[in-house]
């Protein structure tokens, strides 16, 4: 068990598992893992916290006695090293070597007689490491669930394509309310249209002048009153036959489908 | 847990996790060698086997295996969501509601107390749902189909009887028109808003 | 068909054509009258046994029942369908559990446990799956919103409440390594099938 490889920090953790008393027996003696692979490693970490975390169980550290310099100069030697080998680095990577170091510092103090656990820096980032610990195992007993469309799947089922629906249980009351609705709406306003009768006679006089006036055949549109009408046309019609019947009138055609022409009798004869 | 069943569940879990029905050619590839179609036809008679006398079934459908609840449940189901009601249209229910407690009237009569033309479309529903029926016509010009109510409307509705219709209380009441004064006036009123609708 | 037998299909359909899971009081009240809670678990009972030695398992979260696919045939059905399975980040399962066991808490409370700046994308995913929410702010400068787990996170991760979640534990046990090794290895593994599909 050398240096560590690059495959995987959390296995590298749990072959390196130690109890509080074994501690001293297995001093480590691979501090040293080589920058490029840590490049390599830190993509796998979730951030300083891990990184920091991950160095205290390889080391096989007991924080509660152990005091936290010698792994605040590791992590710094490490962000040291990748920034000469210009490797990118987070600014949270940076603001806990920054932290790391002003905790060092502060430790080679001579303790204050009574230090407020509050205020005792190293008593904070420990508190910070347990509580990322705790999250990060309860995150894996999370991730270990049966997660719903990772793990597991609905189990769907649905009814037959086209199914009949069901058109009963309706309650009797849409129908009182319907009616209310129905009867309490405004009345339609009914207009009555007295339809204008349409007098044959009328239509007759009408067109027999037309045509004789006119120098040059007339259509059927031509013969019409436009306000007389749907039933004006039916009218018209009957108007022109009677007028040819009665030879006033005679039709032009030459067998053409063409609109209805016709033109005084006296003007072909 | 014997390796047919395991393969057994297997097809199962892919019908299931699916959302469309599954090919028999994917279902024959999930396992290596292939199944041939005589071994897959094999394992779905079994799976079929497993949901007999429960709520579903498997079927083949154009393009591929599909597991479906049984059509018998879907009334139940149609009842149980409300997000997908069936829902009556206020012009069927206005409809409706005219021939229930009018009954017999005829087409012309409807069109006159609601005021606006029928949806041809919406007898036909109604006839089509057998919630109505012609009973003889009346006896004028044109002969119109009389319509009524059918006991399957009275099912529908929860009703045991056409007295069980809910009151429309007197003021709705006399908003009415008498029944046989329909018939009178009726037509050409219905003529003349023919003719103001063209 | 028994009586019984029929009552229990009934339940099996709604639990298949619904889409999310169904609330036991939904289906004690399929019928008239609502069977007790006692007798709905007896059905319920009833029906988990038909699933044994199938692809299926009845299970309870949050909103209520559900059917589902054994989670022992993720890996085939992950085969089938490559796009189809969720991935969760470690950086997504922190940010989430951090919101579960601390809730509410702001972005910059998750940012201060994990001791890392948070990636928008993580919570943006987390509210498109519905695993998050807002609820209300915190009165401080900026006003943060706090984050809060839904409902729809547990029946994802099929816990019925929050009270279902593993206790954080002693504290300071999780500067040890972790004994619970298996739990560390299965995602030790999960992690290097990761890399691989990378």
């Amino acid at each position: 068990m050398g240096a560590i490889t690059a495959t995987d920090p959390h296995h590298a953790q749990a072959l390196r598992a130690r109890v509080e008393s074994e501690w001293f027996e297995h001093l480590p003696e691979d501090l040293y893992v080589p920058p490029e692979a840590f490049a390599i490693l830190l993509e796998r970490f979730e951030g300083p916290l891990d990184f920091l975390l991950y160095l205290v169980r390889k080391n096989g550290f007991d924080l509660r006695h152990l005091d936290i310099a010698p792994i605040a100069s590791q992590y710094i030697s490490y962000i040291q090293v990748m920034q000469t080998l210009d490797v990118e680095l987070a600014a949270d990577y940076l603001v806990m070597a920054a932290l790391l170091a002003d905790l060092k510092s502060r430790l080679l103090l001579p303790k204050p007689s009574k230090l407020q656990v509050e205020d005792d820096p190293r008593q904070q980032l420990i508190e910070r490491l347990e509580a990322y610990a705790a999250i990060k195992r309860s995150a894996t007993q999370l991730g270990a669930r049966s997660v719903l469309e990772r793990d597991v799947y609905s189990a769907h089922a649905d009814l037959p394509l086209g199914a009949p629906e069901d058109w009963t249980g309706f309650d009797a009351t849409l129908l009182q309310q319907a009616m209310q609705t129905l009867l309490g709406r405004p009345k339609p306003v009914i207009h009555a249209i007295q339809a204008e009768s349409v007098s044959l006679d009328e239509r007759m006089d009408s067109i027999r002048a037309t045509v004789c006036q006119s120098r040059t055949p007339c259509r059927f549109d031509q013969l019409l009153n436009p306000l007389q009408g749907r039933m004006g046309i039916v009218v018209s019609l009957l108007a022109v036959l009677e007028l040819v019947r009665q030879q006033v009138l005679v039709i032009i055609a030459d067998g053409q489908p063409l609109p209805l022409t016709v033109w005084g009798a006296e003007h072909v004869a | 847990m014997s390796p047919e069943l395991a393969q057994l569940n297997h097809i199962e879990a892919v019908l299931f996790a699916s959302e469309a029905p599954v090919a028999s050619v994917v279902l024959r590839h999930l396992f290596e060698p292939a199944l041939t179609p005589s071994q897959l036809s094999d394992w779905l008679t079994a799976l079929a086997a497993r949901y007999e006398q429960t709520a579903l079934e498997l079927v083949e459908t154009a393009s591929g295996w599909r597991i479906q609840v049984r059509a018998m449940h879907a009334p139940m189901l149609s009842r149980l969501w409300p997000e997908r009601p069936l829902r009556l249209s206020q012009a069927l229910l206005e409809t409706l509601t005219v021939i229930a407690y009018r009954q017999p009237v005829t087409r012309g009569d409807i069109e006159q107390i609601r005021g606006v033309a029928i949806n041809s479309q919406i007898l036909r529903t109604l006839f089509e749902r057998q919630w109505i029926s012609e009973r003889g016509h009346r006896e004028v010009a044109g002969k119109p189909a009389l319509l009524v109510t059918t006991r399957q409307f009275l099912d529908a509705f929860g009703l045991r009887s056409l007295a069980e219709l809910p009151p429309l209380g007197d003021t709705v009441q006399h908003l009415l028109p008498p029944s046989g004064a329909i018939a009178e006036t009726g037509h050409c009123e219905r003529a003349q808003q023919d003719l103001k609708q063209r």
